[in-house]
């Protein structure tokens, strides 16, 4: 981990509280840390967990949504569905080795431009004790298995390979093929 | 005028898939008549070497089925893209990963240490493990070494096309040989099976209300299930929404619930997340305790949601697992 | 139109504002940055976009440069998206192939890092560039008003704006739950700060009301079901029997009369229980309509079957009396409505330390408005429950209200509520009274000067929040008493007050049942159960529901005149609503791809305006994209993938998410 | 006639102090108090205090240190908890009373001979050497350092005692006395 | 149910009485009570007034033998212990730097506190975990013409109790009212007796206890019924104080364990009733009325 690193979290925010609550909060001037984007939904119930994957492999260390609280959706209990799966995805997520702390649920309302600041720095702080997530990097670690080998087929199947004493030796003929 | 020449290979996969091929019974003679069948190690010996020894591009197509986890298959992949015109990914294990893919939730000591060492039918006193290589009477013998990651075929090698199932039906076998043969192909990407989900063709489609409102999951064997009634109906986690349709509904026409190897429609990404997403929407508690509740009944999700589809899914892997 | 296949050329502006955003960002180097982004034709910085020379830039540009898509990082779209699609759309392009970037509120407004906050700006900007690729060009949808209109609620804000569309010529229904209009106003004697007779200026409304041609006045009766959306809303209506062919009443009451109960029997809601009515009864004297409503509860017919029904023998032939009514519905279509459902009162036993439910003595203060009414229980006579002509009163103020244990507003007119009863009852009593009280709040026209009066009248002020009314006496003037232990603030002592009579200055809640009825009409409610109004200060009656307004009580504490001008504020909204004809709707709908959908119905229960329903012929889901109010729940939830939300795409969204992550 | 001068100047006030107070667990929201004198309603024992609880929450509030240390109020303050119940603003008034008596006896500036503050310092010595109380010798204790005269007023109680089998001069004691020390120790290093 | 019993200083001492009753009661009653080993003394108001920190700390001692000890529910019969148990355990969970220090200390001896073990008063378990029916089901001898004042004084129901109403509380009245007794209904149930006041500044603590003994008294009071040792001492023990300043309202103060012992038929001697200085004479007139036996089968299969 580079001293410098910077978590970099997605944030999925509903039009109607969480993210007039954002708006809220910069009219008031209040200051928090930059490392949340905001996405503009409208409603926490169009956050589809693919959202939430897809920000995480692309290089997000966190995912934050934002919605009414409960009663006050704006469409009566998008928060609800977004809550239920979220309830699911967090154990998904455990098992597949993310900690629980990367991806927060939180009802912020049109009113609680504090709650934004609050939650945002507290966020951030938290990631910022795990660490980068840092699946980009991590899936290019997990490929470099292959590309020794790649490198290798080519080669031999050109009939100009050398290196006979690789461990992963494949194209050795005595190789088992089975 | 010469047929043209097609193999069929296997990499880690059940055998399954072979078992479909053949189980096209008579059909298969039909297919026999159009193709001439050069490389299919579970039915006919071909050497490795012959298959090197072909020119570029000389099979017309090539059926590869199974995940690629060793070396060698990685080896073979790369032997077959170049061999074939067609490269198609064949089975669920070529296509998404299938069940081996499940392996990437472990690392893969775990996995060797199990196997050899701890299965309860297991003797193995010694510990013994299989060698990379070892000499025997002066030669140097090399075993394929086995990755950390499963992949799917097109995590490897440029794919043209898939065709699905855990295994695929013959059905669509055969249509995607026709197609194949016929020339008339869609864009080289595409899945070979249709584009809707599962419930479309399943019978018990009526019988699902349009509300489900679920209080609990229940797995399969914890109850008695209603032959005619949709399994989502019955509290049964069944993948069948977001799974493409194609195999005939065979599952739950079996009465087992769909658990998904045909893999999620194009136009979505993760499978997994997606019938995650609707199951849980449709929970009926409002309150944390009561959804968790209700959500005891599926223990492992990643087992349930990604039974064949973890190595292709958008998470991939553990994310903790070494390189 | 542009379709996707068309090369790209994206035109990108960020806005300075003023200082706004250039103080914190760096702007030069957004748009440096934004340049190189494959597709961005040009990319430029301007001191104020929402100025007449911003808009006219991008128009100009659009024409000059060939731009067909268009990306604004300035403020929050929700203050000038409006602003730059209107100028996308004059500049010849469809105004949806436009996108907003929010670098103010959510970046020069929060941030004091300069780099970092260039740097999010950047990301911010590069997201929208790969999103507005995906944008289509969507039209907007005019939808036309019906001209009729739904009133709920018959308090005063109810009968004030009911009356002002009936008399614009609209047709209104009135629906209200109560045997009769009137509201909590009914119930008072006199009205502060004027002190006018509250029955003087408040009966003659509701004979004109139950009157009016233009209005249909259901009482008894509730909104069961509200279907549709802005314009064209479809709503149930139950009216509860009240076993009484309303026509055939005449309100001449004989009944009442003959009713086998000789004298009242039952509590008598309309007087707060201090009172009795017979189990056949009009709440008071000036009810409208006129109509007598029998109690099925206490009926002795109704509950037993067993009875002379003397009732029905004195109604004779008007026949008005029907036992064997039953709950009735009606289905109206209206284009807008109106909630005035008003406000309740606090349940004084919440406070347990005064003692309310425990000491006869103790009253809410609307027991108090009954108390001192002349056409209220005991004529007006001012009589405790344990028969006594109080000499000494006291009325504490802020009871449920400012603390956070109950609620923590100020309810705002009981100040106001209990220095006019302070005057009342020393008009009534000559008692000693005293007012216990943290601030005195009178913010209104008179009311300081109201204030002013009772000073000079002799009504003592003790400010200090009472801490306890008990039954024990400590010295002999205690003994029989009910006993006020305060810290008198202003002199620094702790106190304690012998009175005859506590009047608990209860605040105003929101109605037990206003969550239901905030479901039911999809309103929004703050924290504490007020219907929330779209802005506090320039929307204050329009509500995030496009068509329903609010007024009065329901929104939260007010006076009757700050109630009456709300009223006549939503009365106007509906009118100007319904004489434009129209309104356009923001076309994030979602549809179904009927041709992919396996029909697999894990949609259908989730829309929250029923908008999906399960087309039995094609064995789809079909959404009805005017029921849709583009929440986007199904789309996240379709398991195939099958439903696509305008404005909000899977792609558009995958591709902010990558946009966001690219920049590092 | 003898007069006091009662108007205050910035230079009375101990800056800092209110905000130090309020600092501490429990003390946190008295910056809410809106002085409607609630707590003084409720409090049994106003009756007899130099400052009500109210008044005590302003002074803290507004850094008037000297003042609020060195009254009775905070002494007399029984822990009834009444005023923390019904405070209408939530303020844990009860919480402020402790931490005022703390700071008192730790500037030693409650009033003198004053038994409360003493008896909480018998309490405190007698229980971080014991580990526990004896109610006996700690009153015994109490008597000797304020009103060794007051003791001889109450020999009808003593008495009482005696016959009622409750008088005992033994000193109660936990076993594992050093247990408690190291952990009186530890707790004052600093994290 | 087991409970980790924990008597606190006073009732080893003053409120001797107290321990005395509950003990017979509770085992007539079949509750598992293991007094917890070496506890100590939980602090009580006069630790919190000298130093807050280390008054947690000694009181987390507790928590902690808890516990180890099986981590059963502490029983804390004294208002100020099971206050201050609470008072401690809410100061854990919601100030992470006095948890640090906390931990800190016990850390040094080898011991933790994590397991939020409860703190309960004996009423709550009486009225919540055995139950009313089964504590009629041990009435022999009802206490039918006794009236009692309840009084609870400050600390058990303000401000961490969850088990009873704060402004209200009602359980001992139940309990009361299960025992056959008239229960006084009077609103100073809950008014602070004066805690150490009467030691210290006499003239305020005697008012407290001349107020509530006044009152009990005016309304019909045969005997106060009390919760807290420190209550019974101040309202049993200054009489002749009380007499001094406001004159006489002699009325005995028994605790509720000594009223269910009576009411149970346990003897005498058992339950500590010589060790007031105002004596409580009065006994249930012996045999139960005969019908006793069905209703009470009755409640048990309802
Ligand atoms: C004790 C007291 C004294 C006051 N004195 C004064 C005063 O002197 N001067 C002054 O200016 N203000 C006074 N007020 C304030 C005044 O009462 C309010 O400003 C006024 O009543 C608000 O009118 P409203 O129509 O909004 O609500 P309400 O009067 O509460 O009327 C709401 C109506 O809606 C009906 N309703 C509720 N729910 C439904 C439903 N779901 N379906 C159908 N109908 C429903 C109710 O039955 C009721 O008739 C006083 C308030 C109190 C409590
Ligand atoms: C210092 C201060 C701070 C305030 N802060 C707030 C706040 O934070 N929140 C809040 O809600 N309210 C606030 N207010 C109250 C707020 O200002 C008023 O509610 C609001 O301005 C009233 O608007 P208005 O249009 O009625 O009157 P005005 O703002 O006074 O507008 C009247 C207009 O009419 C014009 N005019 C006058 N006579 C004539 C004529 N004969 N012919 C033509 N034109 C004429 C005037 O030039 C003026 O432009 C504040 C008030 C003050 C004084
Ligand atoms: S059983 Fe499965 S596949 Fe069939 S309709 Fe139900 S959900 Fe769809
Ligand atoms: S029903 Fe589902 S699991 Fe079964 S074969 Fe078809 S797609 Fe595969
Ligand atoms: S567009 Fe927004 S940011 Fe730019 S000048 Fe206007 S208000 Fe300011
Ligand atoms: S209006 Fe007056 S009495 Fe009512 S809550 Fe506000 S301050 Fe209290
Ligand atoms: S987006 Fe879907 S769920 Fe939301 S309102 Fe429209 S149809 Fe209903
Ligand atoms: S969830 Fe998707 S596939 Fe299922 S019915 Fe709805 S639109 Fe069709
Ligand atoms: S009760 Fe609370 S708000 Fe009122 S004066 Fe006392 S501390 Fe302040
Ligand atoms: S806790 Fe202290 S200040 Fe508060 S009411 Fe009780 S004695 Fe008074």
């Amino acid at each position: 981990m580079t001293k410098d690193w910077k978590p970099r979290i997605v944030a999925f925010f509903c039009n109607w509280c969480t993210y007039t609550a954002a708006d809220l909060a910069g009219v008031s001037r209040l200051k928090y840390a930059s490392n949340v984007r905001v996405i503009r939904l409208m409603c926490s119930g169009r956050v589809d967990p693919q959202f939430i994957l897809e920000a995480l492999t692309h290089g997000a260390d966190g995912v934050l949504i934002g919605g009414c609280h409960p009663f006050d959706c704006h469409y009566v209990e998008g928060n609800y569905k977004m809550l239920r799966r979220f309830q699911l995805l967090k154990r998904l997520l455990a098992d597949m080795g993310i900690e629980d702390q990367r991806v927060r649920l939180e009802w912020i309302s049109a009113a609680e431009g504090d709650k934004v600041k609050r939650v945002i720095n507290d966020l951030t702080q938290q990631i910022q004790a795990l660490g980068p997530l840092g699946f980009p990097s991590k899936v290019a670690d997990w490929d470099r298995e292959m590309t020794e080998l790649e490198h290798h087929v080519t080669a031999t199947a050109a009939g100009v390979c050398a290196c006979g004493e690789s461990e992963m030796a494949a194209a050795k003929p005595e190789v088992a093929h089975v | 005028m010469s047929k043209p020449k097609l193999g069929i290979y296997w990499c880690a996969s059940c055998g399954g898939c072979e078992e479909t091929v053949v189980d096209l019974a008579e059909d298969i003679l039909g297919v026999v008549e159009k193709v001439d069948i050069v490389l299919w190690p579970v039915a006919m010996d071909f050497k490795y070497e012959d298959l090197r020894a072909m020119e570029d591009k000389s099979l017309f197509a090539t059926l590869l089925n199974g995940a690629i986890r060793s070396t060698e298959q990685e080896e073979m992949a790369h032997l077959l893209r170049r061999k074939s015109q067609y490269l198609i990914a064949y089975g669920s294990c070529a296509v998404t990963g299938g069940i081996p893919g499940l392996a990437n939730q472990f690392p893969r000591e775990q996995i060797l240490k199990y196997v050899y060492e701890e299965t309860p039918s297991t003797v193995n006193e010694k510990k013994i493990r299989p060698q990379l290589k070892f000499e025997e009477s002066g030669r140097e013998v090399h075993l394929p070494g086995l990755w950390n990651v499963v992949r799917s075929l097109d995590q490897v090698v440029d794919v043209d096309f898939y065709v699905p199932g855990c295994p695929p039906t013959p059905n669509i076998t055969r249509e995607a040989v026709n197609a194949l043969l016929s020339g008339k192909l869609p864009p080289k990407g595409s899945v070979l099976c249709p584009d809707k989900a599962l419930c479309d063709e399943c019978a018990r489609k009526d019988s699902k209300p349009t509300n489900v409102a679920f209080v609990e999951f229940k797995r399969p064997h914890q109850q008695l299930l209603d032959p005619a009634k949709c399994f989502l109906a019955q509290g049964v986690v069944c993948m069948g929404p977001a799974t493409r349709s194609g195999c005939g509904a065979q599952c739950t026409s079996g009465n087992m619930p769909c658990t998904g190897c045909f893999g999620g429609t194009s136009r979505v990404r993760d499978q997994g997340a997606k019938i995650l997403s609707s199951l849980c929407a449709n929970i009926e508690a409002k309150d944390e305790a009561g959804i968790n509740k209700a959500l005891e009944g599926i223990p492992d999700p990643v087992g349930t949601f990604y039974r064949y589809g973890l190595a292709k899914s958008l998470l991939r892997r553990r994310v903790d697992l070494p390189a | 139109m542009n379709s996707n296949r068309e090369e790209l050329r994206i035109g990108f502006y960020v806005c300075h504002c003023g200082h706004n955003i250039a103080a914190t960002v760096d702007c030069a180097e957004v748009a440096r940055y934004v340049g190189t982004l494959p597709h961005v034709a040009l990319s430029r910085e301007y001191k104020y976009m929402c100025s007449d020379p911003g808009q006219e830039l991008i128009q100009q540009d659009i024409r000059e440069h060939k731009l067909n898509r268009v990306v604004v990082a300035s403020c929050s779209p929700l203050l000038h998206e409006h602003t730059f699609r209107g100028a996308t759309e004059a500049g010849g392009l469809n105004p949806f192939y436009f996108h907003m970037v929010n670098i103010r509120e959510h970046n020069s407004w929060v941030h004091t890092d300069r780099k970092e906050a260039t740097e999010k700006a950047k990301a911010l900007a590069q997201a929208a560039i790969e999103r507005v690729a995906h944008h289509k060009a969507l039209e907007v949808k005019r939808v036309k008003i019906h001209a009729d209109v739904l009133v709920v609620g018959g308090g005063i804000a109810g009968i004030h704006a009911a009356m002002t569309m009936a008399n614009a010529g609209k047709k209104v229904y009135l629906v209200e739950r109560e045997p009769t209009i009137g509201g909590h106003m009914a119930k008072f004697d006199k009205t502060f700060p004027t002190l006018d007779c509250a029955a003087c200026i408040l009966t003659p409304k509701m004979s004109e009301v139950g009157n009016h041609p233009n209005i249909t006045l259901w009482t008894y009766s509730e909104v069961t079901k509200v279907d549709g959306y802005v314009g064209n809303y479809k709503v149930t209506v139950k009216h509860k029997p009240r076993y009484i062919v309303e026509d055939a009443c005449v309100g001449c009451m004989e009944c009442i009369d003959a009713c086998v109960y000789k004298t009242p029997k039952f509590e008598d809601e309309f007087n707060e229980g201090l009172g009795k009515r017979k189990p056949v009864f009009i709440p008071f004297p000036q009810a409208t309509p006129q109509v007598v409503i029998i109690d099925p509860e206490t009926c002795l017919n109704l509950k037993t079957g067993k009875c002379k029904k003397t009732c029905v023998e004195a109604c004779a032939d008007r026949m008005a009396i029907d036992f064997t009514q039953q709950e009735t519905f009606d289905e109206i279509e209206v284009g807008t409505m109106i909630v005035a459902t008003g406000f309740k009162t606090f349940d004084a036993k919440r406070v347990p330390a005064y003692g309310y439910g425990v000491y006869p003595n103790v009253y809410t203060a609307l027991e108090v408005e009954r108390l001192v009414n002349a056409s209220g229980p005991t004529g007006g006579e001012v009589i405790t429950r344990d028969g006594r002509h109080p000499k000494s009163i006291g009325i504490i103020h802020c009871v449920g209200s400012r603390d956070k244990k109950t609620n923590v507003w100020c309810s705002r007119v009981c100040c106001m509520y209990s220095m006019k009863l302070a005057l009342l009852l020393k008009e009534h009593t000559g008692a000693e009274i005293y007012n216990f009280y943290i601030d005195i709040r009178t913010p209104g026209k008179g009311y300081e000067e109201f204030y002013n009066k009772l000073l000079d009248e002799g009504v003592h002020f003790i400010r200090g929040r009472v801490g306890e009314v008990t039954d024990w006496a400590m010295t002999p003037e205690e003994e029989g008493k009910l006993t006020i232990r305060v810290e008198d603030t202003l002199a620094g002592y702790v106190r304690r007050i012998p009175v005859d009579m506590v009047v608990l200055a209860t605040g105003l809640e929101p109605q037990q049942d206003a969550q239901d009825v905030r479901r039911l009409f999809n309103l929004s409610c703050g924290g504490e159960g007020w219907f929330l109004e779209r802005h506090p200060k320039l929307a204050p009656v329009s509500t995030f529901t496009d068509g329903i307004f609010i007024a009065g009580g329901c929104q939260g504490p007010r006076d009757i005149p700050d109630t009456v001008a709300q009223a006549g504020a939503a009365a106007a909204e509906c009118l100007a609503l319904i004489d434009k004809g129209y309104v356009e709707q923001e076309p994030n709908t979602a549809f179904v791809l009927a041709e992919e959908c396996s029909g697999c119905k894990s949609c259908i229960p989730l829309c929250p305006y029923t908008a999906i329903a399960f087309d039995e012929s094609s064995k789809v889901a079909v959404i009805n994209e005017a029921l849709c109010k583009g929440c986007g729940t199904c789309v996240a939830s379709c398991p195939s993938g099958s439903i696509v939300q305008n404005l909000f795409e899977d792609d558009e969204v995958f591709s902010e998410i990558k946009g966001v992550l690219a920049y590092d | 006639m003898n007069i006091t001068r009662t108007i205050k100047y910035e230079a009375d006030r101990v800056k800092g102090f209110g905000d130090e107070v309020m600092k501490v667990p429990g003390c946190e929201k008295l910056k809410d108090c809106i002085q409607c004198g609630t707590c003084s309603g409720v409090c049994p024992l106003s009756v007899y205090m130099d400052y009500t609880p109210r008044q005590v929450m302003e002074l803290t509030r507004f850094d008037f240190k000297k003042e609020v240390l060195s009254s009775k109020t905070i002494w007399l303050c029984a822990s009834c908890y009444a005023c923390t119940c019904e405070c209408p603003r939530e303020i844990r008034i009860t919480d402020i009373m402790y931490e005022l008596k703390q700071r008192a006896i730790h500037e030693g500036v409650y009033p003198r001979k004053f038994p409360i503050p003493v008896l909480a310092q018998e309490f405190e010595k007698m229980v971080t050497a014991n580990g526990r109380i004896s109610e006996m010798p700690l009153v015994m204790k109490l008597f000797m350092k304020t009103d060794p005269l007051g003791a001889m007023g109450n020999w009808q109680m003593g008495l009482d005692l005696m016959k009622t089998g409750r008088f005992s001069l033994a000193s109660e004691k936990i076993n594992n006395r050093e247990q408690l020390a190291k952990m009186f120790a530890a707790a004052e290093e600093k994290a | 149910m087991k409970y980790s019993y924990f008597p606190g200083c006073s009732l080893k001492g003053l409120g001797r009485a107290y321990e005395e009753s509950l003990l017979p009661v509770m085992k007539h009653l079949g509750v598992d009570l293991q007094e917890l080993d070496d506890w100590n003394c939980c602090g009580a108001t006069a630790y919190m007034s000298v130093d807050e920190a280390k008054a947690c700390v000694l009181a987390s001692r507790n928590l902690a033998l808890a516990e180890r000890d099986g981590n059963h529910p502490i029983l804390a019969p004294c208002s100020a212990c099971y206050l201050v148990l609470n008072k401690t355990k809410h100061y854990l969970h919601q100030y992470p730097k006095m948890k640090a220090t906390v931990d800190r200390a016990l850390n040094a001896v080898g011991m933790k506190c994590e397991k939020d073990v409860p703190v309960r008063h004996p009423l709550d378990v009486l009225i919540n975990d055995i139950g009313l029916d089964a504590i009629k089901m041990k009435v022999t001898k009802p206490l039918q013409g006794l009236k009692v004042a309840p009084y609870y004084g400050c600390q058990i129901v303000r401000p961490y109790a969850t088990f009873d109403d704060q402004a209200n509380p009602t359980t001992m009245d139940r309990l009361l009212e299960a025992l056959g007794a008239t229960v006084i209904r009077w609103p100073l149930k809950t008014k602070c007796c004066g805690g150490s006041l009467t030691g210290t500044i006499p003239e305020a603590g005697i008012r407290m206890v001349y107020i509530l003994l006044n009152e009990a008294k005016k309304r019909g009071a045969d005997c106060l019924a009390t919760v807290c040792p420190l209550c019974q001492f101040n309202l049993d023990g200054y009489h002749s104080a009380v007499r001094r300043q406001y004159g006489d309202v002699l009325l005995p103060t028994v605790y509720f364990s000594q009223l269910m012992g009576l009411a149970f038929g346990l003897p005498d001697r058992d339950l500590a009733l010589n060790r007031a200085a105002i004596p409580f004479r009065w006994r249930p007139s012996s045999p139960p009325p005969a019908p006793a036996k069905p209703p009470a089968a009755k409640s048990v299969a309802a």
